[in-house]
């Protein structure tokens, strides 16, 4: 029960946060690519101690059939947590948090696929938590979109995503659960390094306009720093079985 | 709308305008309804006598519920709340629980044991676009006007009083949604154009000029570039809106 | 709290009611027609405290497709109340009685609408309480016919509906929630002046057959009455925009 | 049907009878199947120790449900109870209800803590038309035949004995629906009829004759003077049908 | 109250069970056959308290069209309780246990069900206990098969179905509601004599292997007897009405 | 398969073997992962304070939940639990509950008020066949590793303890299924043979060698033979089965 012994200011002491990492330090991270075998693409991610699995079905038959769309793929999303994901037992039906999450990251992900290659079928991506642990929306979209890569599927770009957050007053990189219960703000972002566009963005706290300017920046230079881990996971995953590109699949 | 000019005249950031009426469902604590343009949103508050939270228990507690009702647009359906339903209720929630708007703390009765429960229920009635900002706005007055009853607490039971006091405010968010079209910034988008538009940003601001929410939508991105510009607007343009908003209703007058 | 302090008695004193009407009056109705957008027809009315907007939709497609009537168009209804129209908080999903009630108003329709002329299509009426105060699937009714006409729908004719009940002994006209509950009977009344029919008659309570009897003549004189309202609210309606008939839609 | 003959043979005015026997499900604290023709309902009445609603805190609960099983009839479908349920449900639930036919107020065991509560069950095993009058008759069956436990409160504790006596029942409803068929007037429809009927209406005649229910059905309307005739036959008839009904589970004998 | 004061020792006393029957004894059984109106086969079995009624319908159209089966027809089975079949009022939705029992009750029966005469089309079977006293799933089975020969079904075989227990350590034939609850182990047995195979077997307690041998021996057994009153049901009813077979239906 | 030997290899009656890591999910009391050739199950177990059942208010509480998320199998949809996630975790539950694995008595904290209930959660996560297995394994995994929170109870209250001790565990329950394929009988069938074969048996053992749990499913019938020589197959390989899913996990050793 660490948390109800903390208060907001134990968050920062002498610049070290509660994990011992400073205040632009992302917790570690580790890829996997290629872990399931039904779906048509997956990935395993680790962040911090988020545990997330992410598989892809498609391009396939929409169903049912009235969603399909004339000129492009039909994009699903669920974004789910495992009942055991969390401090307090969830119950297995989504609740309004994961379905509004779902919503978002399925607007994260749509602007980088090239949708309108497949009319009328329907791509469809689900996200299980297994462990969450503040953050597990961003560690999603970083792990679904090595999951359409992996599932062949072509897109303009991979979707990076990380928040930042204030804690104590000050800005600070990728909060863990504790950090954002105890914080003063969180906002996740998703991002396209190709387009230098966000493709998330939500906020809640409260941000001065500066923090807001200096956030967003922090915010987009450890997209960045995500989008080459994606690279390199895809790389090793398709290097280790012949070189295939990211986008080509299997 | 390359000639800075909107389908229906406005220019790329002019604003609808609220058209707003307090105090109108006698039934409940607090009520407004708002027009923007076309869109008519309808929100009731009710105050309740309920339990705080465990983890906050010197609290009251605030829920937001919106209903997209079959009546308002030809492809709502009756059921359950659905995605688009539940989005707008957290996003106007964020707005009004991240600015602090309600003094939650005022609203505790006997701490771990009884609290005031206020229910703000959305209810959109004509769907002309921009729900979230009419929402928005509809809450906020809904709330400025909502009066709760006095209480007597003892031995932990609770009686209310006929008296009657003004909801505990300490925070006026303001929401204002921008939406990407071609390669145009336009605020406040009519349903039109939210149906051509590649993405939008909803962005609260409260009394100091702070954020205090975001939330993009939409299957398309938007560059960094235009996420600084809406949110220098929004902060530029809250004052004004808040005003008109408080005018309109009357607050601070009575 | 005006309720838990009031008995059965006090409902009528010196022959005067609560809210001051005597025994056979009506409570103050206004009338809107044409008051939303989206729609393709609809009405605003306030009875007594009662508020409620109604919208209607089509002849449209029908949806889902197996509901669709190859002889004449399908009617569906819903009247549905809002959290904060009533005393105590409604949570938002229909209950029994709404579901009842839905039933019993889309009956009382029916047989007014020429749903013949427009097979394999779906009419949709949708009434939402605003404010609820007794009275309120009459004044539903009321609206409904009203929204009808403004979507152009041919009917046969208006349906105009009004409750009786007895409180303290004696009949009254159109009682309002606190006589309702506290009352000893209610019978709501829908009825088509031109085929000195009804099309929607409940009761509950407790009704000599003469109090019956008399009863139900002071509610079909009161529905001509609510009846004439009606067609006026329609000229006014369509006279400012030029003319149109009630079923002519625009 | 011109000839006053309805296509079963009966007169227009004829009743198929009820064939009841009540007592069956032991389990149960009451319980009656009925056949009328060919449709059959059995109702179940299961009485528990719960709590008063909090507006009538010193009197039982009885709570009316239906459910048209997919057995009955080829387009019942399981799943939650639809509007034809619920309106079954609800219209022999205010013919038991507005005839104070259940004492309730002898049902509150502890006011404001505990009271019986009475549940009805209805079960539609066969349908060939007259759900609400088969529905009703077995509903009055069975409550004559509920038998619940004699207990004892203290200190706020329930405890139930095992002796055990009669439900306690102040009024006998009887429940007749008359359908509108061409220009006529029939009592009791049979499927079929129900099938080209144009409305119906149901009325709920207590022991002095009084109304206490009425329920129009169906997509037509009914003219005044048909009223005025259904309710008019339904006074005459009730006498001789609750006569019959108690009669048929020996009510009153033992 | 008698399940209160009972102790698993009190299941069997000298050699007798609390309803007096031996270890080995079947409760009294009585099979009606064609009992409802509006389905194409129905059954009425009582099985010690026991009340049970079976309807089938079909073949007819399947409903939904995608459950249609291009070689076969789809069997449908729900098993549901009356809210008033059991000791404490059971609410209306199916629950868990219910759902598993219809599965494993249409995989009872579909062994000898000659779906494959009827591609394209459903057969439902509906079992409702009207009163439950445990061996209502067996009881379920015995009746629905014969509503199917009632509907004229065509089959391989009659299911017939008992369950063998343990109480008070000892083997015990046809478990009551108290013997079951009290008792050490149950083993419900569907089984097709023609072919000397279970279609239906589920265990839980605990049985040495010797126990399951000898128990299953014994089912088996019973099952056979049940297996002949099902036969002499059907040559009742058909007799009376002219002689039919038990798969000619009417 | 004539041959004796299976699409993938195997001998008729060769186990694919499981693949097991238990205490992966910090946040959980106890949680597991198997791989059953490429099925993939997921089990987490948490453990509240909540009421023991009013019919054992002795007794902790154990239930067991299995989720077939969409992820798993292009087939499985998301929504509530279907008959087959149910069955599965019925069965499942069965084992555990009849071979008294979980000692239920130990988890009474106040008799009537407070016990432990133990939330067992199955995940399955990829599909190749057997669920039932590779979830009973998982699940006998994670209940092996769970810890509790020591507690003090005191005036009714309960307060947890932040020393933790391993869950009262008394037996050790083993599961496999049967499958009949044509005329043979094959062990831990695979998706593939699933698809075609008649009819499975689950047989889950005990420590000492009894039966808990049978369960056969599939649309196909199994001869009292087959029957009686899957039982004995399964009493026979349970002891060897234990002891590499004990392996595997280090049970005993810490």
């Amino acid at each position: 029960m660490p948390m109800s012994q903390l208060s907001p200011e134990d968050l920062l002491r002498n610049g070290m946060r509660v994990d011992g990492r400073r205040w632009n330090e992302l917790r570690p991270i580790k890829m996997e690519v290629g872990v399931l075998d039904k779906a048509d693409g997956s990935a395993y991610i680790e962040h911090g101690k988020n545990k997330i699995l992410v598989a892809v079905y498609g391009p396939r038959e929409a169903h049912p059939k009235h969603i399909a769309l004339p000129d492009r793929a039909t994009i699903k999303c669920r974004y789910h947590m495992a009942p055991f994901s969390v401090d307090e037992r969830k119950p297995p039906a989504p609740s309004r948090r994961e379905i509004e999450i779902s919503k978002v990251i399925r607007e994260a992900l749509e602007p980088a696929i090239l949708s309108e290659y497949y009319p009328r079928t329907s791509i469809d991506i689900f996200i299980e938590v297994l462990q969450s642990d503040g953050g597990s929306r961003c560690a999603g979209i970083n792990g679904a979109s090595l999951a359409l890569a992996d599932a062949g599927i072509p897109m303009r770009d991979l979707v990076a995503a990380c928040a930042v957050g204030k804690i104590a007053g000050q800005l600070a990189l990728d909060l863990s659960d504790v950090e954002d219960k105890l914080g003063e703000a969180d906002m996740p972002v998703a991002y396209m390094p190709t387009y230098d566009s966000v493709t998330l963005l939500q906020m809640d706290g409260s941000f001065t306009h500066d923090e807001f300017m200096a956030g967003l920046e922090l915010a987009v230079e450890n997209c960045k720093r995500i989008y080459q881990m994606q690279k390199e996971a895809l790389r090793r995953q398709y290097l280790e079985v012949g070189g295939e590109g990211a986008s080509a699949g299997r | 709308m390359a000639s800075g000019k909107r389908l229906d005249g406005r220019g790329l950031l002019d604003h609808r305008g609220f058209d707003i009426r307090a105090r109108i469902i006698e039934k409940a604590n607090g009520s407004a309804h708002v027009s923007l343009g076309k869109t008519k949103v309808m929100v009731g508050v009710k105050v309740e006598v309920g339990k705080p939270f465990p983890d906050v228990p010197d609290q009251g507690v605030l829920t937001v519920n919106a209903e997209l009702v079959p009546m308002a647009y030809p492809l709502f359906e009756p059921g359950p709340p659905d995605e688009n339903s539940i989005e707008l209720a957290r996003v106007v929630d964020r707005g009004i629980r991240e600015s602090k708007m309600v003094d939650l703390k005022k609203l505790c009765i006997i701490p771990n044991e009884k609290a005031f429960v206020v229910f703000v229920d959305i209810y959109v009635l004509d769907h002309d676009g921009n729900l979230i900002d009419a929402s928005a706005a509809a809450a906020a007055a809904a709330l400025l006007s909502t009066m709760i009853n006095k209480f007597e607490a003892r031995d932990g039971e609770v009686s209310l009083l006929p008296e009657t006091i003004p909801l505990p405010i300490s925070n006026i968010p303001v929401t204002m949604t921008f939406a990407k079209i071609g390669g145009q910034i336009v605020l406040d988008p009519s349903l039109e154009e939210e149906q051509v538009m590649s993405s939008r940003l909803t962005v609260t601001v409260d009394k100091d000029g702070r954020l205090c929410a975001l939330q993009k939508g939409g299957m398309g991105h938007m560059t960094i570039r235009d996420v600084r510009e809406c949110v220098k607007l929004a902060i530029e343009r809250a004052p004004q809106l808040r005003k008109s908003l408080l005018e309109a209703i009357g607050y601070g007058k009575d």
